[in-house]
């Protein structure tokens, strides 16, 4: 079988070589330490996560059509958007692109056979599940009324409902993050293989690198203020109880240091993958890769300076917040240069409008308008006007749901025929894409209207004058969740009659496309040496044509 | 017999270490009392991390990691002090 | 009220901070516009097969180019925002103060002179109108939207809003930090009238105590004036003129005495000790209520401004 | 030698660099630990520097004698730690099944010494709350952090000792060879732990400790 190339083979052979069928019973999957079957795993855990969050917010904002409500009361609709933040939040898009993406290619991106300490990876998937078990029971059972952000003295003295059992599944999310995080960084530094120089590596390394970094660094700091939480509430340890002259304020320092990086944790790797598909649909390699490596570790490191933005009204000095608005500036700067990079890899390219080049193309719009938007409430003044208004709801939607949701699925469509070794539809691919993009824009573009005129978040009633703004925004959700349960359909259908994909369907570079689809349990025959840099396509080297 | 030689010297120091700490804690020294408390724990943690741990010899990258916990710490710190300094 | 607001003109500052919203939306248009355009050219220029597709493209010196550009911009955009918080840093010293106490999920307001209000405060234009804030349990946020500005209300400790209005109407008072169960109901409205109005208002209002003599009543009830008082015995700081004034501490410091001071040395005296003075004043947390806290500085205050006024005189 | 090349685990291909590889990856997780606790020190300095004399006042009222004691224990057992870390990939059997054994003795001595500590701190009332003996309120600032932070730690130096007791046990039954990677992680474990009591004993029991 050495000289015959998988594809040629008929596919019940090649797929007896995959890592799919490297067992078939359940103890396979759940005993597996495959970073392959891991971020399998992972995948269903956070689409199920994904679905139940969705869910909380479409009775939210059905909610919203009416000033004053429709079916549900204050109490159930305060518990029903903490759920749905915590959810999204922690048990969906700060795991999202790493834990399923991040570990099914990492290994094969750089040539090992799996990650540096598998069985650490597996550990670290049960307890996600755990934690997420312990979350939604709290969530569900009782349910939680403090917003996802757990602010004291309310979290602590005040909500009712079970904010320890809540903050308990938090906190220990927070080691599955942590493990994942230290799982690639020794991945990535020694496990590469030979020729896979720091300068050869995919983009998407260096995102799922830089991600690791800020989850393993910030997450502690997390999961302290929210064993602080839990001891003030629980065993009376007063530490941010005004009334015996704590400080609420320390509690919103800790929870932005780690919380505001966590936005980085969910956009650097989507990032990655706009580097990757961009380069591979338009034939060329990614405009500025060293700029490109630049800002990524640019922004993981000066995003840990910057959260005493979400502060500017809490009471905060204001000379402290000249200096985070000053930084905030400062780190949208790598950003933008990110936005130009992609743009430009797009020049003199041969672009194919794939349904994963659409994806990514909804995610640099939406990306860049999120970013855009950030100046306003990086601005003092502005932010003390937007702060805490749906402009806000907006703006980190467009950041986090129509950046890291888009890039999720731009993945999924771009690595699906590795992960599967089937190709779905792509006329439906693209359809999806681009309803994803409709609905979006639709849904969040009316939030910075209300919230410049004095819209707050988090309000079940709120005055008449915004309700043509709520109930176009509700439209645009139902568009939106149609777009979100599309590919649910397609790509399962393709699961058993897609085409075969082949080893290279979109004719990438990278080490993953070098192995067949799906790529067998040890990823490679031999360890593959390399001497090329990344992203050489065909274009790269040709002359002008003079044209 | 020579795995226990070397750190033994250690093992003296920090015990010594910790006599002189409770002798600066009780001078009435005022802030420089203080400020030799934690002068002297942090030659204690010099002394574990750098000879017990072993970074005097480990590698560059193991030592980059070490570091790399106290240096973010050094955000959360001086971005804070910021705003409790200036209040 | 304003069915559309997007424009502000009821204070001078939220119409520099629409301005400053519109020139920053206009550059945005003009930025994502740009990338828009591009990807969709680029798309139909170079698709697959197109005979313009290959060839070198600029490199480092467009990268630099385009990384400085941003900079500055970024920097330009900053230092507009930034030299505009600092000139609405400071209120003005002359303002009318009006005491606000959150409490889930309702504003209880006073007036200088005494009225009390629930959820609404009324105002006068063209006057420098300041907001003294705390709350009695949980983190609240008044939000003025028509005057585009917006603080944190914290338990246990005093925050500050101030402006100047210079359009009567009647507009929005949102609550903007998450406060519990009836967070969005925590809502109520700003009346802001012409200052002749207002003095009628305040005219036809059920006459009330100033919260300066009602506090002047709880500064001899509560025992205050034993130690504080011009005839006392025990050796304690004298309050007259304190207020708005540099206090020397006995550990170096130098404080003004403010609001937020007066507030901790009664909760808290042992925090800032005047110097030449022995710390022998019991706290009086769980004492009195925010609201008596509120009259007890306001009397604090009134004494300040008798001195000012009697100094003049004598210099007269 | 031949009892590394079994010690070898996918993906791995080479002892000396799984080795460096785990140990690594070990003290990135130390450096996530000293996130950690450095969110908790954090927090005690902010509310330290708000509340200098109340803390100070707190601060008088814990036990130096058991603090010091502890202090020395957890010092020695660092240096028993370092003689089996040393030892082992050397196949020192004897000094690495003693070492060990110290250390237990010694974590199992430190928790003893704090739990009669916690006795005594309970049974003057410290702990925060209604009819807290000290004034003014923020000393129970104080002894929340003290609570808090002794209480983390000492959960850490139980799993530390079970760790111990573990890798002791697997020793003695042959299970474990002397030049696992394992042996010298638990020992970076155990000096971080220590490390951590070296910051908790002064800012607990030292700064302003004078009346």
């Amino acid at each position: 079988m050495t000289d015959i190339t998988l594809d040629r083979l008929p596919h019940v052979e090649a797929a007896s070589l995959s890592y799919l069928t490297e067992g078939h019973t359940l103890g396979s999957w759940l005993l597996t330490t495959d970073h392959k079957r891991i971020g399998v795993l992972y995948a269903l855990t956070i689409t199920f996560f994904f679905f139940i969050a969705g869910a909380a917010i479409s009775v939210v904002r059905l909610e919203l059509v009416h000033p004053h409500g429709l079916f549900i009361t204050d109490e159930e609709y305060n518990r029903l958007f903490t759920l749905h933040g915590v959810i999204m939040v922690w048990f969906f898009l700060v795991p999202s692109i790493p834990t399923t993406f991040g570990n099914f290619l990492l290994p094969l991106m750089i040539g090992a056979k799996d990650v540096a300490f598998p069985r650490l990876n597996l550990m670290s998937w049960y307890i996600f599940v755990a934690a997420g078990l312990v979350t939604l029971y709290a969530l569900i059972a009782g349910g939680v009324d403090t917003g996802w952000t757990f602010y004291t003295p309310l979290s602590t003295f005040y909500a009712n409902g079970n904010v320890i059992a809540a903050a308990a599944g938090v906190f220990i999310a927070g080691f599955s993050s942590i493990a994942t995080g230290i799982n690639f960084i020794a991945t990535t530094h020694m496990l590469r293989a030979p020729g896979m120089t720091w300068t050869r590596l995919p983009l998407f390394v260096w995102a799922i690198y830089a991600t690791s970094v800020v989850m393993v660094l910030a997450t502690p700091v997390l999961a302290m203020s929210l064993l602080l939480i839990v001891a003030e509430r629980w065993l009376g340890m007063p530490i941010f109880d005004p009334a015996n002259g704590g400080d609420p304020l320390l509690f919103q320092h800790m929870f932005w240091f780690y919380s505001h990086p966590a936005v980085y944790i969910m956009i650097l790797p989507a990032m990655g993958v706009a580097s990757e598909v961009l380069a591979c649909f338009a034939r060329r390699r990614v405009f500025g890769y060293v700029a490109m490596i630049i800002s990524l570790m640019t922004i993981a490191v000066i995003g840990f300076m910057v959260w005493g933005h979400h502060m500017f009204v809490a009471g905060q000095s204001p000379y402290a917040n000249l200096i985070f608005s000053f930084l905030s500036f400062i780190v949208a700067v790598p950003s933008a240069i990110k936005v130009f990079n992609w743009t430009a890899t797009l020049y003199k390219g041969s672009i194919t409008l794939k349904a994963p080049l659409l994806y990514v193309m909804s995610f640099i719009g939406l990306f860049t308008i999120g970013g855009l938007t950030g100046l306003f409430l990086a601005s003092v003044p502005l932010d003390i006007h937007l702060h805490a208004t749906y402009f806000v709801v907006a703006h980190f939607h467009f950041i986090m749901v129509g950046g890291t949701v888009s890039a999720f699925f731009a993945a999924l469509h771009f690595w699906w025929p590795k992960i599967t070794g089937r190709m779905y539809p792509d006329a439906w691919a693209r359809i999806g894409a681009m309803t994803t993009f409709l609905g979006f824009m639709v849904t969040f573009l009316p939030q910075f209207v209300m919230g410049y005129d004095g819209m707050p978040r988090r309000y079940h009633v709120y005055p008449e004058q915004f309700q043509p703004y709520h109930v176009i925004s509700t439209i645009g959700a139902v568009i939106l969740a149609v777009a979100y349960t599309l590919p649910l359909f397609y790509l399962t259908w393709s699961l058993r009659y897609g085409k075969i994909a082949g080893d290279n369907p979109w004719h990438a570079t990278g080490l993953e496309w070098k192995t067949s689809s799906p790529p067998p349990k040890e990823n490679f025959e031999h360890t593959p040496v390399v001497t090329e840099e990344a992203y050489f396509y065909e274009l790269e080297g040709v002359e002008d044509n003079g044209s | 017999m020579h795995v226990w030689i070397k750190p033994a010297g250690v093992w003296i120091a920090l015990l010594a270490l910790l006599a002189a700490t409770i002798g600066a804690a009780h001078a009435e020294l005022g802030a420089l009392s203080i400020a030799l408390n934690l002068l002297i724990a942090g030659i204690c943690i010099g002394l574990i991390g750098i000879l017990f741990m072993n970074l005097a010899r480990s590698s560059v990258l193991i030592r980059l990691a070490a570091a790399s916990g106290l240096f973010w710490l050094l955000f959360l710190f001086v971005m804070t002090a910021g705003d409790y300094l200036s209040r | 009220m304003h069915p559309f607001a997007l424009y502000s003109t009821v204070s001078g500052y939220a119409t520099s901070v629409d301005n400053f919203f519109f020139a920053l939306t206009l550059l945005s248009i003009i930025i994502a516009g740009l990338v828009f355009v591009l990807i969709a050219y680029f798309s139909v220029r170079y698709r697959e097969g197109s005979p313009h597709s290959g060839g070198r493209r600029p490199g480092l010196e467009l990268e630099i180019t385009w990384t400085a550009a941003t900079f500055f911009l970024f920097l330009f955009i900053f230092w507009w925002a930034a030299s505009s918080e600092l000139q609405a840093l400071h209120a003005p010293t002359n303002t009318l103060d009006i005491h606000v106490v959150a409490k889930q999920w309702m504003w209880k307001i006073e007036q200088p002179n005494g009225i009390r209000e629930i959820n609404e405060i009324h105002a006068p234009i063209d006057t420098p109108v300041r907001l003294i804030m705390t709350s009695q349990d949980v983190i609240h946020s008044m939000f003025l939207p028509a005057l585009r500005i917006k603080q944190d209300v914290l338990p246990d400790r005093y925050t500050y809003l101030w402006f100047t209005a210079k359009k009567a109407g009647v507009y929005h008072l949102l609550c903007t930090q998450f406060c519990g169960t009836e967070h969005s109901r925590m809502t109520g409205r700003i009346v802001l009238m012409t200052p002749q109005d207002y003095a009628h208002w305040t005219s036809t209002q059920q006459p009330a105590q100033s919260l300066a003599s009602q506090g002047e009543g709880l500064f001899r009830s509560l025992g205050c004036s034993g130690c504080h008082g011009p005839n006392s015995s025990v050796h304690a700081p004298d309050l007259a003129g304190v207020y708005g004034h540099a206090v020397q501490l006995s550990d170096g410091r130098t404080v003004t005495a403010d609001d937020a001071y007066i507030r901790d040395s009664i909760l808290l005296p042992r925090k800032d000790i005047v110097a030449g003075y022995a710390p022998v004043m019991p706290s009086f947390e769980h004492i009195v209520s925010e609201d008596q806290i509120v009259r007890l500085i306001a009397y604090i205050k009134s004494l300040s401004s008798d001195r000012v006024l009697n100094a003049k005189g004598e210099r007269k | 030698m031949t009892d590394a090349s079994a010690l070898i685990r996918e993906p791995w291909e080479d002892f000396a660099r799984q080795k460096e590889g785990v140990s690594f990856g070990f003290w990135i997780f130390i450096a996530s630990e000293v996130m950690f606790f450095g969110g908790l020190f954090f927090a005690f300095a902010v509310d330290r520097y708000l509340h200098t004399q109340a803390f100070r006042i707190g601060l008088q009222h814990t036990d130096l004698t058991y603090g010091t004691i502890n202090t020395a224990l957890l010092m020695s057992s660092s240096f028993f730690m370092t003689a089996v870390v040393r030892g082992a990939p050397a196949g020192l059997r004897r000094t690495t099944v003693f070492g060990l054994a110290v250390c237990a003795a010694l974590g199992v001595g430190f928790l003893i010494t704090k739990g009669i500590e916690y006795h005594d701190d309970i049974s003057k009332g410290l702990i925060p709350g209604a009819g807290f003996p000290l004034r003014p309120d923020a000393t129970q600032l104080f002894f929340g952090f003290y609570w808090i932070m002794t209480g983390v730690h000492a959960i850490h130096l139980f799993v530390g000792i079970c760790l111990v007791l573990l890798i002791e046990t697997l020793i003695v039954l042959r299970r474990l060879p002397l030049q696992s990677p394992t042996i010298e992680i638990i020992g970076l474990y155990w000096h971080f732990v220590d490390i951590i009591w070296m910051i908790l004993f002064p800012i607990l029991y030292l700064l302003g400790r004078w009346p």
